[in-house]
């Protein structure tokens, strides 16, 4: 029988792969993905906790963020864009500088 | 909820967060990300939040994905080099975070382990949800539509160039 | 058990309602083109030289998919050969369980057990069938990128932003329609159309949301890239746009994706705005007609007689479609971002805020 | 033949003025292997996104050597090149070949043979407008519109081979007169055809002059000016559609051109709208002067009387000895003109199309330089092509109506 508690614990999982990749990788937008995932197992914990509780509190906080994630990935993109026409790389070690 | 539903599906969502953030190429990365995506979309369907499911969909593997798709593809961002020199941080990395999923993963197995709630029938329809949304959380809803349109005209002033029209 | 029998027969079917629809939609398009432009069109199939004689619109169900399946399959260099490889299957995939929410016909009783007639029952069926429209759009995007052609990318590239800015007013002119029906079960949303409103018009749907209806169909067709909206592959200008470096097989997977949307676009039209499998005046009992009373009709007799509205509305919408698609030029691609941000989205807006001060106005919301 | 954006700062490497990356600007290759560009063209394009910045057109990839072909021959033998110039009007090459030869020669051809040349070159422009007009449609994806206007064409093609024996190697023209006389039943169906060509151009009108999402394709789309044209030396459908009302034959009236009566249709703006209107007209305008020549045609000869000029009748070639010799002079000599030169140059479909001769008084061509309306409006097509869309490459390229073996050099 699959209870919450196997969300749980699949969420904690997700959220360290994505922490990972954020701390090792060097290319903006796979660390800009990474930051989905961390997000999307904050989800999944929130769904799995309002399932465990039988409150609906949990599913309406993911429309937040989703809203959240979204208007993220909008402006994070448009900052990414940005970067690379001017230093024409995203590499995050490359831009060092803080102006250019 | 089967385990034999379950499993499958977990195992789907691990590999391909794997993928995301060991795959050379931007775009597979992206492709992973959004089998991912999909993958969590059926953990929310079994854990009875239909709506959730599909509003996970369309706006995160249909909308922010091929978002990021279209900036790899606009920025025609080659494969990465293959990462050396940083094998130890990478390792690092890795080693730390099987530590503390490991730790996470035991205390919130021990804290939510045994039977939930009984839910109700309608428990996680469109209905209940959305009383949900527009009674209790009114306020926030309302303020993150502001959120959204900070978020447009900030991406728009951010992306556009210099030289486009309507600028003096 | 016997649950898992039914639903495996009922997904089996659609399966091959779509299927052969799309096959057989290839057969029309060639034909009625034809007919369209004084032409003869495809007429003859002579497989391996054994089969002497006409095969008529056997052609391209026989004929078509063993000669493109026996073609090389030609994979470019460079390429990503596993995208390139996933592409068509992203293309095809969602085309084709999309038509899983649509109902093609009224609950049945069948050994004690009821069934609907539609593969999965969601109350969130318009949200599913929105998700996996807006999971086409990787099987354009993936395909032109891992080509490595430059055609091809600039096709996905269109491709992905007309999607996008499509899926955005079809999204908001199915939020006046999930107004109007108070429903997102499309199961419910045919209920709702089977009453006659006046006493004799059948109470479908494009009596209510006729802008709805126009914005929807028009998306749709965007969605399905075909001419008028076909410059993601516009031929004479991107070649063949994202699946210019595809063959046999894969290039089939497209073309059969693009008709498997057509018959999606008609089956969510017919659905939403054409009473669904609801024939007109049919209830479960028999005919109710205006004027002329009852007419009794068996059980059996009435769900076939559904099952035949629901397919034979969807077969008009797929003419239509084809219709178009031979009738009028193709867009640029500003012109085409206009109609979508500029003319359909405002509209679908003004649409929605009209629906609701409608609603509101006649108390019928709480 | 390369044109570069206003801003020259976007090709230059180093510093970018603007913040646009280089990368952002991408190559691309249109053709010689491009649905589009008929195998005979590429444009070297350089986009930002879809808008082309800079363009440059090479021809050159269907090379035959035209006029070094022509002076390998007698005169006689020159004929059937022509055929091959446009393609889609071959008899107009072919009858204004003629005509300059035997302006060389000081040969006037009877009536008959005028009114014939003047008819099947009015056809011929009908044919060459449909295939122009239907192929852009097409190309713009209307494509019913284009196989109606093909099959209008294909009626006239078919009336040309039972004129001539070919749909398009006519050879039908001689220096002197044509190969033979219209067939009986030519006048039934060359009005059968007009009526046909009539029916199909209103279906067209409706189907495209009146559809919004057609103009706006064409409406505004490779304008270039009045003056550029002029400099460019551009000529016909293209010069009119700027608003210069040029059209040989009216202005240097030759056959039997002012004998009858028509408009020359002009544009305002010179953009592909109104080349497009520009050659709609110019369709319905030529079958009114089919028409017109159709009642003015009388019966007669169809070649000079002058065996030194065209060959004498097969019965006199058997049975009499003048006539033997006079056929295998010009079989084995060719026709012999005057030592000389001319340039003259008739109302082509696409524009001016002219032959220059030069005769050192033997029956072999000296010089022949031909002046293909279509070679001088790939000079100006970048300029047209730049700062529009990827997509209005194909408009514009289809109103231009390149015909590859017109650019043959």
């Amino acid at each position: 029988m699959i209870t919450s508690a196997h969300f749980m614990v699949l969420s904690a999982v997700l959220f360290f792969i994505g922490a990972v990749g954020v701390v090792t990788r060097r290319n903006l937008i796979v660390i800009f993905m990474s930051v989905e995932i961390m997000l999307n197992a904050g989800n999944l914990a929130f769904v799995a906790i309002a399932n465990r509780l039988g409150t609906i509190d949990g599913q309406t906080i993911v429309f937040f963020v989703m809203t959240v994630a979204a208007a993220e990935a909008a402006v994070g993109l448009a900052v990414i864009i940005a970067m690379f026409r001017n230093a024409e790389t995203i590499k995050a070690d490359e831009l060092s500088s803080l102006r250019w | 909820m089967s385990p034999l539903i379950f499993y499958p599906v977990a195992a789907a969502a691990v590999l391909s967060a794997l993928a995301v953030v060991t795959a050379r190429s931007p775009v597979r990365s992206a492709m992973a990300l959004v089998a991912t995506l999909v993958s969590l979309a059926a953990c929310f369907a079994m854990l009875q939040a239909h709506l959730v499911a599909a509003l996970q969909i369309i706006v995160y593997a249909g909308a922010v994905m091929v978002l990021f798709l279209f900036v790899i593809m606009l920025l025609n961002l080659q494969d990465d080099p293959p990462e050396t020199g940083r094998a130890g941080l990478r390792f690092g990395a890795g080693g730390v975070a099987v530590v503390l999923a490991g730790g996470f993963a035991k205390v919130l197995w021990e804290h939510s382990a045994g039977d939930g709630a009984v839910l109700a029938e309608s428990f996680g329809t469109t209905k209940v949800v959305a009383r949900s949304l527009f009674s209790d959380y009114l306020v926030p809803f309302e303020l993150t539509s502001v959120l959204l349109l900070v978020a447009v005209v900030g991406a728009v002033v951010l992306a556009r160039r210099d030289d486009a029209p309507g600028q003096d | 058990m016997s649950l898992w029998a039914i639903g495996a027969v009922k997904s089996l079917l659609v399966l091959v309602f779509v299927l052969q629809l799309s096959a057989f939609l290839l057969w029309i398009e060639r034909k009625g083109s034809a007919l369209i432009q004084n032409r003869i069109g495809a007429n003859r199939a002579n497989i391996f030289g054994v089969v002497p004689f006409n095969l008529g619109f056997l052609n391209t169900l026989v004929a078509d998919p063993i000669k493109m399946f026996t073609k090389e399959d030609f994979i470019p260099a460079g390429c990503d050969r596993f995208l390139h490889a996933l592409a068509p299957f992203m293309a095809l995939f969602p085309a084709l369980i999309t038509f899983a929410a649509i109902p093609f016909g009224d609950s049945i009783v069948l050994g004690g057990e009821t069934v609907e007639l539609r593969v999965v029952d969601l109350d969130v069926g318009l949200l599913y069938i929105l998700a996996m429209v807006s999971m086409g759009v990787y099987g354009a995007v993936i395909a032109g990128w891992a080509s490595n052609n430059r055609w091809a990318l600039l096709g996905s590239i269109r491709g992905s932003a007309q999607m996008i800015s499509y899926e955005l007013a079809m999204g908001l002119a199915l939020v006046s329609v999930v107004l109007s029906y108070g429903t997102l079960d499309m199961q419910d949303m045919v209920h709702a159309q089977g009453r006659t409103v006046l006493g004799f018009l059948p109470a479908w749907g494009v009596f209510f949301q006729p802008v709805a209806f126009i914005i929807i169909f028009v998306a749709g067709m965007a969605e399905s890239k075909r001419v008028p909206f076909d410059i993601p592959e516009a031929e004479s200008e991107l070649i063949a746009g994202y699946f210019t470096e595809y063959s046999g097989g894969k290039q089939a997977s497209f073309m059969l994706a693009d008709f498997a949307e057509v018959v999606v676009v008609a089956g969510l039209v017919t659905t939403l705005f054409f009473g669904g499998w609801q024939f007109p005046w049919l209830a479960a009992d028999g005919f109710h007609l205006p004027l002329m009373g009852t007419i009794e009709v068996s059980a059996l007799v009435v769900t076939l007689l559904q099952l035949m509205a629901f397919s034979l509305k969807v077969l008009f919408f797929c003419w239509l479609q084809i219709l178009v698609r031979w009738t009028v030029p193709r867009f640029r691609y500003d012109q085409l971002m206009d109609l979508g941000w500029k003319g359909m989205l405002p509209i679908a807006l003004a649409n929605v805020v009209f629906t609701a001060a409608l609603i509101l106005a006649r108390g019928e919301g709480s | 033949m390369s044109v570069i954006s206003k801003d020259p700062a976007l090709l230059h490497d180093g510093d970018e003025p603007d913040n646009r990356a280089i990368s952002e600007i991408v190559e691309l290759q249109m053709g010689p292997s491009h649905p589009a560009t008929h195998g005979t063209i590429k444009f070297n394009l350089k986009l930002d996104g879809e808008t082309v910045i800079a363009c440059d057109t090479e021809v050159g990839y269907l090379h035959r050597g035209f006029e070094k072909m022509c002076e390998q021959g007698t005169w006689t033998q020159t004929i059937p090149y022509t055929d091959r110039l446009n393609y889609a009007s071959p008899l107009i090459n072919n009858f204004l070949f003629c005509e300059a030869a035997e302006r060389l020669a000081g040969v006037t051809v009877p009536e008959r043979c005028s009114y014939i040349r003047t008819i099947l070159s009015e056809m011929s422009r009908v044919a060459d407008h449909l295939t122009c007009l239907g192929m852009s449609a097409t190309e713009v994806g209307a494509i019913s519109v284009g196989f109606y206007m093909v099959e209008a064409r294909e009626i006239l093609y078919n009336l040309s081979q039972h004129i001539t024996g070919a749909r398009v190697t006519v050879s039908y023209g001689r220096i002197g007169g044509l190969t033979r006389d219209l067939p009986d039943d030519f006048e039934e169906r060359m009005r059968a055809a007009i009526a046909h060509t009539r029916t199909v151009m209103g279906d067209a009108e409706k189907l495209l002059e009146r559809n919004r999402i057609f103009i706006q394709r064409m409406a505004g789309v490779g304008i270039i000016s009045k003056e550029d044209t002029i400099s460019y030396g551009i000529t016909g459908p293209l010069l009119r559609a700027t608003g210069v009302r040029r059209d040989l034959r009216k202005d240097e009236p030759y056959m039997m051109y002012d004998r009858v009566e028509f408009n020359v249709p002009v544009g305002t703006k010179g953009d592909n709208w109104d080349r497009f209107s520009v050659r709609f007209e110019e369709v319905i305008e030529s079958l009114k002067i089919i028409e017109q020549l159709l009642g003015q045609i009388e019966p007669g000869p169809v070649k000079v009387d002058d065996p030194t000029i065209y060959m004498p009748d097969k019965a006199k070639v058997y049975n009499s000895i003048e006539g033997l010799m006079a056929q295998f002079k010009i079989v084995i000599e060719g026709v012999r003109i005057p030592a000389g030169e001319i340039y003259f140059a008739g109302e082509a479909a696409n524009g001016e199309l002219g032959f220059f001769l030069v005769s050192d008084g033997s029956g072999r061509p000296y010089r022949v330089r031909v002046r293909p309306p279509c070679f001088y409006a790939m000079g100006a097509l970048a300029q047209m092509l730049v700062g529009g869309g990827i997509a209005d490459i194909i408009s514009t390229f289809g109103m231009i109506n390149m015909i590859g073996g017109e650019c043959d050099r």
